[in-house]
């Protein structure tokens, strides 16, 4: 009888509460996004399912001792996994577009518009009661207009550990809705003639230019922001592994097992933030909203300032290619060629927003680095 | 909400600070691109490369494009047959 | 001189004890299993040779400090390695066999009479004098009937670290003897004409139904069995990466790279808990015993209940595919069609026993979640 | 003997409520296959995929089976050779 | 302009000290030599970024909750990434051509001198009014004449952790010099006729000799060397995994993704000791003098071994091979090949290089084992 | 000065005690490779495998060494050809 009594009580059944019921939807909803709509499904599946795992009642995986507790202090409370996985992305990138336009770089600069405003946004939803966001943790919820994962991650565990998990759920929803926020934005911005813009072949850009440019940007990160070094500097690492051609081992496993491997071990981290008591409160729904306000604002800063060039620039630039300024590579730069294909269907612009996309990465990297170096 | 306002002016003060350094680090590097990674560009091109020819795997189904094996082992053989021909 | 009689000091000649030698041997024996036996090598390799290595006199190898030492702490005593190894069998492993005939489960379940009644068994030893098991130990014990290497080695790595080394050769020794040791039970519980069976073809299983099921495994584990999610849902989180089809880079790695490195260093581990002093007892050779009765056990189980349904069931069962519900993926299941192939030589069980197969990993997930949650 | 005994009866009673768990639990596992599963199989079955008909890459030593483009290679350097023969 | 100040004081260019400049410097030529000139670029540009990070004012890489400060300590302190890449090292090796000609042994014997003498050497070197090293010290540099990466960094991690920078930058540079170095020693010590000698066919071995070896040489460290077990341990367990041919996926992942993983984070984690205070003294040059010392005594070493061993073998040997003694692999077996081309177009040394080559990697790890032993 | 002479002699030592011992231990390496391993050898010889041969994949640009595939489409078209002739 008493055995039958610790069965019982050995149910999951016997202690859920109302909050873990709601989390594990949210981590199934993730599941869904991930398998069913294809959001971002290499971090979202993982996080749904460390969402499901860490709101089971009595499993203890987020206690001393649990599996995702462990992966969490080891990899992301010390910051290492996202580093990790921005020396695999580094290593994956090829700078060659933005080498060949480098004034593209200016629209990077524009889009990280969309996370200074967010930080002042999320300064002023303090007005609402329930909400308290310190400058901290509103720099930690502005960074979601980076559309840039493993720069949100890090610098959330740095600034604002308990809006992680919110912020990381924003930040990968919103990059993966990046063909729907945008398109109509940045049709409201343009016209057809300027949608229309043809850009000019890029030039090509040699070996020697591809293995000094990482340590070109290197080297500024150093001398004007070095808060920024950890995160530029693995992806400069990366890059270099990447284009120097001498240790194209090393590059192919940072481009592949360890970063398979880490991004597992993030996404069950992320998840193990999902809990009912960190995420369940009026704060996350502010997130939400912020996060969708960033990523507007990051849009749109990028097609103005795409237009104003386009007024000054010998060559023609396409405002359109601006929007891709936010990063969330590479899908911003396909929305951009997806617009511009629409207006006109010779103009293939998927080259040329991969510069503005790149920047953009950059940008918000170098935006983390002033917001830990100021705020941190 | 004196303290609001003080974060309201640190936000705004961060926005604009933020946004002006952005601009001047990702300014400076188009500089740096323009002034010496260009330059590089034609100090030290890439090598030329032999393109290597891979013999080419496309399969043609038209009579152009046939690959050049088969068009020496055609030109061959029916060459051979005159040659063969006008002897006889 | 006194140099000389450091460096005969520094010999292993001159501090060699009895014991070490006995478990170097042991070491020996695992190679020799697994190198010209064939007999598990992947696990059978590394844990002899870290049996091996760490009965080493003076190289410290499981001291503080020493390589092994950080191994098991690392991955073993916090129940990680075994966890990411399920993680790994579970996007190998195709339930459409399972999906497709869903009553194999119940002989998955039946199989594990053989944990239950070696627990019962183990208990019984204690009238033996020299062996004193605690319930907790004959929990430890029990799990290998499931035969099931990475749940053994979890389960006795909660309930009783210093019988792991003993549990886990046992175990894997076992499930390498599956051959050898299933066969003539299952003669011996089956007639030709009951051999001869033939099973109607297994019907089409589509992608939904296995997105779906790992899901639903988890979520009926989570309800009614929590202390098993860890095991259970790692398993879960590696199926529903492998069918879900949006992350098949992180499933490609589960499967390879990410379970290879594992199971070196697991074997690694395991192997450092073969020390003279943990293993070199009468307990071991009764670990050792029990393990045999637990194998035949769970494939009686498994037989005897496919003969109960086949009385009952509108399609045939040949109870030869209930032995595979011992798991021990897939020799279980081979040994089934072997021993249906000798009665009737057009009969191919394979596809029919794997169903039974995968779901004894199931079955004895959930028997070592239920041990944890009664014992542990 | 008496703590054996208290063993003995734990050890029994944790057999008979393990393996009614295991039986209860993939039972449940049974039916939930059986009324939710295989209805999902009906309602959402595999996309037909259009058999991708790669070009068949095999090389065959015969005559028979000899690739599209070696045989319209050779229609034509033989019709052409046949002209010319006309011709001269 | 409270936040203008803050601002510069976050720039890298109020911080710089002089000596972070010239450690920057250190390695931007570690990189220039990796990239450019093709030494040993696997590790020196790992090292090389990581020296640089390393030397970035305020970003703190090294310090608590720092990057490399994790890295270093997870893995270099611990001794277990020079092990794991070991292990790897073990699994890429093909010992046939050493047991087909098994006297080439005494050739990887001979060039130990390298090892230590140059102890001997860095003990006088505290004549020198600055340098003051201690047996732990000089021991730790002596195993640069090992011309063996791992063992180095291995060694030096445990005698002497404040010169683990010099000691590996020393080590890796003059093993990427080895074709500089040695041929002007080879050419010394041997005439035309010598290195003429041509060298007969070696015999086929086998596959039983092959899975034998390892642990045959593991067996002998255990009886005579057991502090060289974690050293030698480690790499015959990679090539038993290699030879024994019944766990391919493991010894593929430890000879690719594994090793590849180890090398980006054990060159990270070497450059983190290439700080100013560590690196910027005196004894950073006497370690850089004594490292070119011990290649050069270990390849005359070699070199008159062989030529002592030709007066007394039935076969011929070419002294040239002896070069290939210090190990180096396989670099310096090529090295051989190429200068015995020079002298006779038509002798291929290669494969009989190889013997001595492999040699050298065990008689360095066993020297490694005997310094620590005695000294450690 | 005494220290240093101290750990000359203690240098000096050490260089003699590893040199010897590193050759006792590979020269003991090399008698368990002539006693132990060559016998080894000749009691388990390597099982001899039928060498697989693979069909050789190598294309050809010159007439010679033109694919078997292409020689027999050739001759047969050819000697069709030819037939086709005499009886015009
Ligand atoms: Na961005
Ligand atoms: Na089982
Ligand atoms: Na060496």
């Amino acid at each position: 009888m008493e055995l039958l009594n610790t069965l019982w009580l050995s149910t999951g059944l016997a202690h859920f509460e109302f909050g873990q019921v709601v989390m594990m939807s949210v981590g199934a909803i993730l599941l869904y996004l991930a398998i069913v709509r294809n959001f971002e499904p290499l971090l979202l599946l993982p996080m749904g399912f460390g969402a499901i795992l860490t709101n089971i009642p009595l499993a203890g995986f987020t206690e001393a001792g649990g599996l995702l507790h462990y992966i969490y202090e080891v990899g992301i409370s010390t910051g290492v996994f996202p580093l990790l996985i921005f020396m695999g992305v580094g290593a994956m990138t090829d700078f060659g577009a933005l080498i060949a336009n480098p004034k593209v770089l200016l629209l990077g600069a524009a889009a990280q518009l969309g996370i200074f405003a967010t930080l002042f946004g999320a300064i002023a939803l303090n007005v609402i009661p329930g909400i308290e966001f310190t400058l901290k943790d509103a720099s930690a919820i502005a960074i979601i207009g980076g559309a840039d994962g493993p720069t949100a991650i890090f610098l959330a565990s740095k600034l604002a550990p308990e809006l992680l998990g919110a912020i990381a759920v924003a930040a990968y929803s919103y990059m993966a809705l990046v063909p729907i926020i945008q398109p109509p934005i940045m049709r409201a911005l343009t016209n057809v003639d300027e949608r229309k813009i043809e850009m000019e072949q890029l030039r090509h850009v040699t070996k020697v230019e591809k293995v000094i440019f990482p340590l070109a940007v290197l080297l500024m990160t150093i001398f004007f922001l070095p808060a920024a070094t950890p995160l530029v500097g693995m992806f400069c690492l990366g890059n270099l592994m990447r284009e120097s051609g001498v240790v194209d081992r090393l590059s192919a496993t940072a481009q592949n097992e360890l970063i398979n491997i880490t991004t597992i071990f993030l996404g069950l981290g992320v998840g193990s933030k999902l809990s009912a008591e960190k995420f369940l409160n009026v704060e996350t729904l502010g997130i939400l909203a912020l996060g969708a306000v960033a990523f507007s604002i990051g849009t749109a800063g990028g097609v103005l300032m795409a237009k104003l060039m386009n007024k000054f620039s010998k060559t023609p630039i396409n405002p359109l290619i601006g929007a891709a300024g936010v990063s969330a590579v590479p899908m911003a730069a396909r929305v951009a060629n997806k617009v511009g294909l629409e207006a006109n269907p010779h103009n293939f612009l998927l080259m040329h927003a991969m510069g503005p996309n790149v920047a953009g990465v950059l940008g918000s990297a170098v935006a983390a680095g002033i917001l830990l170096a100021l705020v941190g | 909400m004196e303290n609001l306002t003080q974060l309201f002016i640190e936000a705004g003060t961060l926005m604009l600070v933020g946004m002006v350094f952005v601009y001047t680090f990702l300014g400076l590097l188009v500089l740096i691109i323009n002034k010496f990674l260009a330059p590089l560009a034609k100090a030290y091109p890439d090598p030329v490369l032999q393109p290597k020819r891979k013999p080419s795997t496309t399969k043609t189904l038209s009579t152009e494009g046939v690959s050049p094996s088969v068009v020496a082992a055609i030109s061959a053989a029916v060459s051979t047959y005159r040659q063969q021909n006008k002897k006889s």
